[in-house]
């Protein structure tokens, strides 16, 4: 095992670590604030990438615009979830389950419209020229630029999206309903923003995450959230739940493990793959139950 | 300042709460005080507006705030420190302040009322970068009473301050509600410990099943023997 | 309660009133020939389910316009498999018992022919398998057919393209371990070179991955550290379906890797080419038709009208929808309108399975034969040329072909 | 009175067989698998509502145990002769080849150890990390199974599976089941299981063994499922790793959730509703003509109103159509579809 292979496994990973990282994130602050894993986050994800598919191959968008679009469709449809499907059901408190199965519900109906309006083919991912160039150094290791970039963005939103969950107001109110929703509403913090913001903030990063799954293996199709958001939602575990620096860390866990399971043992064992993320999950959920890092929302 | 008038409340089909009449005014410190289950918790709840009152009025400083959500009535200028410690313990110190004075607009006010608050407990100055989870029981308790006292409130509701606290510590906080009470704020006091509500409390209600017993100033209702024999008879 | 038991009866009558009109429709459809087809329009076979169904909806236009078969319009009723066992199960008997096509065709994936094969075989109804390759599924029995090229004779004829015409010593190949069609081919390939090349080891790597999987970035940075130790001279990639080799392509040019591409039939999609764009330039596919090829009018044909109707060039599963349906109206005017018409169902049937065997076919897009059960290894499986194809310039490119003889 | 009860019982079940009688011998092929079916569906469905309406866990587990009864028994009754030319097995198990109730029997126990051993560790979890765990098991199972080609013959499946599964096998098993978890459920045993149900807390302190119910509830729904995908292996007649995947799961915790979970009325109208419904509308998305409209294939669209009846249902009615309750009259007319 050369350094110089090891180096072009780790360069491997940086996008695909890059994309479980900022879907995780919206996994462990809606996971945290709500108390329920949403199933549908993985289609919030998809949408995006649809966005900004449509917007660039239909409405001739360029590709920076399409990202917005990505961004926009992403947060329309986590609003919508939000308002159609969680905000009813959890009004009439129900069973922890009932949730379960709506988001369940809600991530099949909208993966279903999907493959009905488009089908389920994959279809190309619009890219741009500054994205496409190859860097190769002088010891041979080759760099897509394309890997600089959003691994770069997400290291810009990760850190973010952590101090305002840390240190603004909004972000400390969100903890704070995360906790407890009643106490926080006495102080005068109105839980239905948090819960919004929460959205927001989960749907934003899906929708930045589908670009860069996008650009990354170049399609998109309606089925590809199922997969990758259950990768994410381990992540979200691994990384303590509610613990936003947490998740991102634990999403590049998974995806330079998954990597390197690949790249260090024998090619017949690559196929292996899936049981690979589901023993690490379970072995650090049977090592350590509340994931590697301290949970930041939910003291359960 | 807050004037109940015939309220009666419950959950769901169950009623609670069977009539009340109770008045704070601007100033004093007002004791409730009763047995278990008598609807204490139940007042402060239709207060903060977590319940809805099916009758009767809740009004303070002249308006209807019976109708409003729990979101709106610390802005009105009610705190409400409760029972079970109600603090944010995955927060620190500092952001649980923060969060008590989350409706205060300004950063300067925060501040200012922020540093009163460690003046008044300055334990929790010690300890403003712990989580609160790990503060002791009476820190936890001065912390949720400092959260409550954030926004400045006119009216402060405190429900059981002294619930599963030392002696030592149980005075201490009570020397601190004297304080905060000569600082400008009327308070709404629940207490189990009856002798040492009408202590501090200018006037007193005594609730029993659900309505008012008797009422009156508390050095009257200490003489009063259905009080000594009921509540004060250990002392 | 009561009311509860009212709308139960509701709901039986009307339980009862469709299938009182379905049987209706079925006595007005007598004039017509209805043969079945199981595609799947949703799930993880639907592209090539979809694919399939438009080839066999273009064979049933063009028949249908030149007048039908004998006289007679041509039904085709597809059956949505929704990629699933459980309702692809359902659908063979539907098709069977309540539809009673005289023959159907269809499906994409060895695990889900399986799951409708053994109902054709006791319904004694012919099936053609569309697109599933594993030279095997005939075995299920003697009403099961195939009409694209088993795995064997695909690999066989990969191989020596690969090693004769090419000249290529040393090969690594990319599988995916979740697909029969893959590991097979594979296997197949792998053992033709070897005996082409005369070399044990020809194989110089070989990489696997699991359907499903988007990032195959580990995989091919090992294939690139072995390429730099010895020679390798091209990839044979085997996918299952055309989802992923443009995706194993664009990383691999991504990675730097340069080596020359073969793709099997399953990446003979517009897909393909659209996904994969520049990076799939100059890869090569082995398929089943050719337009530029003379051999037949017919694959010119099907790719003039299949752009005309649906306006962009089909690929191999629109063309082995396309030839299911030619095969079985050529079985039915072979068997001739008298006789036909003399026939029960079951009769009609067995005439259509016994015809199969032993004719000839000139109305699908290559010569289609099936070789003598008796004596072939894998029976019911069809002898017929390997198209091998360059994309240039996002185009399909005729580059050669090998008929059964050269292979053998 | 309990003359009277026993009357019952028996005429119901008298009018049970005449009615299976009425529908082998009326019904065509595609209606009476789609009987067989419901009458299949609705095993496995009664299984998962033991394991999961019963207890306080949630399991979306029950695919690998299923997964490998459905093997199990398929190995056990498929020919030598085709498991030596497709499969490479240990000689005895090449060899052995069993009558279809005593298959059934080892599936079942099969599938009960599995999800014993599968899941056991994971009762250490609480709520939504027992559901992910769970869900794992089902996922790691398929993964197995398509790469361990000897014994599953991977992705292309196990086929030529003898057709064992009836409609007299499947309501016979039905019925059975149905009798068993009702007396389960009158019996001590089902108060304890109830009580853990409603206040796993409050059954704790009114010292209830939880963990003993729990694992007892869930042997029991773990072989109550093992034996359907036994009845489903020998009416599908194939076996492939996809047989009883996340996909499958996921409908069948929709069909619980439609019907409402914990009931056996609940799992027998929610196994209808998806059985039949699915099946009956999948012609409209294939596209008619209405009165000279034509009305375009939309493929999926089943797929879609099912998902929004999913979410309507968890919103407006969260315990399900059955609401909970029993409907007793229904459910021995259940053998009509």
């Amino acid at each position: 095992m050369s350094a110089h292979y090891l180096a072009q496994q780790l360069i491997n990973a940086l996008s695909h670590g890059s994309i479980l990282a900022l879907l995780a994130i919206g996994y462990t602050m809606i996971y945290g604030i709500l108390g329920l894993i949403n199933f549908a986050h993985g289609e919030i994800f998809m949408i995006g990438a649809f966005a900004c598919f449509g917007a660039v191959e239909f409405l001739e968008m360029s590709f920076p615009a399409g990202v917005f679009a990505a961004i926009a469709g992403s947060v329309l449809a986590g609003l919508l979830i939000e308002r159609f499907v969680y905000r009813p059901c959890l009004k009439r408190k129900p069973e922890a389950l009932t949730v379960f199965i709506a988001s369940f519900g809600a991530s099949l109906g909208l993966r279903n419209l999907f493959t009905m309006l488009f089908g389920d083919g994959r279809r190309p991912f619009p890219s741009a020229g500054f994205l496409e160039g190859i860097i190769v150094t002088e010891s041979g290791l080759t760099v897509n630029v394309k890997d600089l970039w959003i691994f770069g963005v997400t290291v810009i939103l990760v850190v973010g999206v952590s101090v305002f969950v840390k240190h603004t107001k909004a972000g400390i109110a969100m903890r704070a309903v995360a906790y407890d929703a009643n106490a926080a509403r006495l102080v005068g913090i109105n839980g239905a923003t948090a819960v919004l913001t929460a959205f927001l903030l989960a749907s934003i990063l899906a929708g930045v995450s589908a670009v860069a799954y996008g650009v990354s293996y170049g399609i998109v199709t309606p089925s590809m959230g199922y997969q990758i958001g259950l990768d994410a939602f381990i992540a979200a575990v691994l990384g303590g739940i509610g613990n936003v620096p947490g998740a991102a860390v634990a999403g590049y866990i998974i995806g330079l493990g998954e990597i390197l399971f690949v790249a260090l043992l024998p090619p017949g064992y690559s196929a292996a793959r899936p049981t690979f993320v589901w023993a690490l999950l379970f072995l650090i959920l049977f090592l350590k139950p509340s994931g590697l890092f301290r949970p930041d929302m939910k003291n359960r | 300042m807050l004037s109940i008038e015939n309220m009666v409340a419950g959950y769901g089909k169950a009623q609670v709460i069977h009539g009340i009449d109770l008045e704070v005014r601007s100033g004093e410190i007002v004791a409730l005080v009763g047995p278990n289950g008598a609807g204490k918790t139940t007042t402060i709840r239709c207060i903060t507006g977590e319940i809805r009152p099916v009758k009767g009025s809740v009004r303070y400083d002249g308006a209807n705030i019976a109708d409003i959500p729990p979101h709106r009535v610390a802005s009105a200028g009610i705190g409400c420190a409760r029972e079970g410690r109600n603090i944010f313990g995955n927060l620190t110190v500092y952001e649980n302040l923060a969060m008590g004075g989350y409706v205060i607009r300004g950063h300067l006010k925060l501040r200012e009322r922020m540093a009163w608050v460690y003046d008044l407990f300055p334990r929790l100055k010690e300890r403003t970068g712990q989580l609160a989870e790990s503060l002791s029981g009476g820190e936890q308790q001065m912390l949720a009473i400092g959260m409550a006292v954030m926004n400045e409130p006119g009216l402060l509701l405190l429900d059981e301050p002294s619930l599963g606290l030392a002696p030592v510590v149980v005075d201490q906080i009570y020397e601190k509600i004297a304080e905060i009470c000569r600082e400008g704020a009327s308070i709404l006091l629940v207490e189990q410990d009856v002798g040492l509500a009408l202590d501090i409390s200018r006037r007193a209600y005594v609730m029993e099943s659900g309505q008012i017993r008797i009422s009156g100033p508390s050095d009257e209702l200490g003489k009063d023997p259905y009080i000594i024999d009921t509540y004060l008879g250990a002392r | 309660m009561g009311d509860l038991r009212k709308k139960w009866k509701g709901f039986c009558a009307t339980l009862c009133f469709v299938s009182f009109l379905s049987g209706a429709a079925a006595v007005a459809a007598e004039n017509k020939i209805v043969i079945g087809s199981i595609w799947s329009q949703v799930g993880v076979a639907a592209p090539p389910g979809q694919a399939g169904l438009r080839g066999g909806r273009l064979a049933v236009k063009l028949l249908n316009e030149r007048g039908g078969v004998f006289g007679r319009p041509l039904e085709l009723k597809n059956i949505d498999g929704q990629s699933d066992t459980t309702v692809i199960s359902n659908a063979a008997i539907r098709l069977v018992d309540e539809i009673k096509v005289v023959a159907a065709c269809g499906l994409c994936d060895d695990s889900l022919v399986s799951a409708a094969g053994s109902t054709f075989q006791s319904g004694k109804t012919p099936f053609l398998v569309a697109s599933a390759t594993t030279p095997t599924i005939p075995s299920i029995g003697d009403y099961i057919f195939m009409v694209p090229f088993g795995d064997n004779y695909q690999g066989r004829a990969v191989a020596s393209y690969c090693a004769k015409t090419l000249g290529w010593k040393k090969v690594a190949v990319i599988r995916d371990s979740a697909s029969a069609y893959s590991t097979e081919l594979s296997k197949f390939f792998v053992e033709s070179f070897r005996e082409f090349t005369g070399d044990e080891g020809a194989l110089a790597h070989q990489e696997i991955y699991q359907t499903g999987d988007v990032n195959f970035t580990a995989q091919l940075t090992r294939l690139r550290r072995q390429s730099d130790r010895q020679r390798i001279d091209g990839i044979v990639i085997t996918p299952p379906f055309p989802q992923d080799s443009p995706i194993i392509a664009k990383q691999a040019r991504r990675l730097g890797i340069r080596l020359p591409i073969m793709l099997t039939d399953g990446a003979d999609d517009p897909t393909v080419i659209e996904v994969g764009g520049e990076h799939v330039e100059g890869a090569l596919i082995s398929t089943h038709f050719a337009a530029e090829y003379p051999l037949t009018e017919n694959a010119k044909r099907f790719v003039e009208t299949y752009t005309a109707e649906y306006g962009a060039e089909p690929g191999a599963f629109e063309c082995l929808g396309f030839d299911s349906v030619m095969i079985l109206a050529e079985t039915i005017e072979t068997i001739g309108k008298e006789k036909w018409d003399a026939m029960s169902l079951s009769a009609r049937r067995t005439a259509m399975r016994d015809t199969i065997q032993i004719h000839k076919y000139v109305m699908t897009t290559m010569p289609i034969s099936y070789p003598d059960p008796e004596t072939a290894k894998y029976p019911r499986i069809p002898e017929k040329p390997v198209v091998f194809k360059e994309i240039k310039a996002g185009r399909r490119i005729f580059r050669a072909i090998l008929n059964p003889e050269d292979l053998y | 009175m309990d003359m009277n009860k026993a009357m019952r019982s028996i005429a119901g079940l008298a009018a049970l067989i005449g009615l299976l009688f009425l529908a082998e011998t009326f019904l065509r092929g595609y209606y009476l698998r789609l009987v067989i079916l419901f009458g299949v569906t609705s095993i496995v469905a009664l299984g998962v509502t033991v394991i999961n309406g019963y207890t306080n866990i949630f399991s979306l587990g029950f695919g690998g145990p299923m997964m490998a009864a459905g093997y199990a028994s398929a190995l056990l009754t498929l020919p030598p002769a085709y498991k030596s030319a497709v499969l490479h097995l240990p000689l005895w198990l090449e060899q052995m080849q069993v009558s279809f109730p005593v298959a059934m029997l080892c599936g079942g126990i099969f599938a009960m150890l599995s999800s014993v051993v599968l899941l056991l560790p994971a009762f250490r979890l609480r709520g939504q990390y027992f559901i992910l765990a769970s869900m794992g098991v089902t996922i790691v199972t398929g993964n197995l199974a398509e790469n361990f080609r000897s014994f599953t013959h991977g992705d292309m499946g196990l086929r030529s599976i003898p057709a064992f599964t009836n409609i007299w096998w499947t309501y016979g098993i039905l019925v059975a089941v149905i009798y068993c978890i009702h007396r389960l459920m009158e019996s001590k045993y089902g108060r304890a299981l109830a009580a853990i149900s409603r206040d796993p807390e409050l059954a704790g302190v009114m010292g209830i063994d939880i963990a003993r119910y729990t694992m007892l509830s869930f042997a029991v729904g773990s072989f109550i499922t093992g034996v359907g995908a036994v009845l489903w292996v020998h009416l599908v007649l194939t076996m492939n790793p996809k047989a009883f995947n996340l996909v499958y799961v996921f409908q069948i915790v929709a069909m619980l959730a439609i019907g409402g979970i914990g009931t056996i009325s609940g799992a027998l109208v929610g196994a209808g509703v998806l059985t039949f419904g699915a099946e009956l509308l999948a012609p409209v998305q294939e596209g008619f003509t209405v009165m000279g409209l034509r009305i375009p294939p939309v493929f999926g669209l089943v797929n879609v109103l099912m998902a929004i009846l999913l979410v309507l249902i968890m919103i407006y009615k969260p315990r399900g159509i059955m609401n909970g309750r029993e409907l007793r009259m229904c459910r021995r007319k259940k053998g009509d579809p």
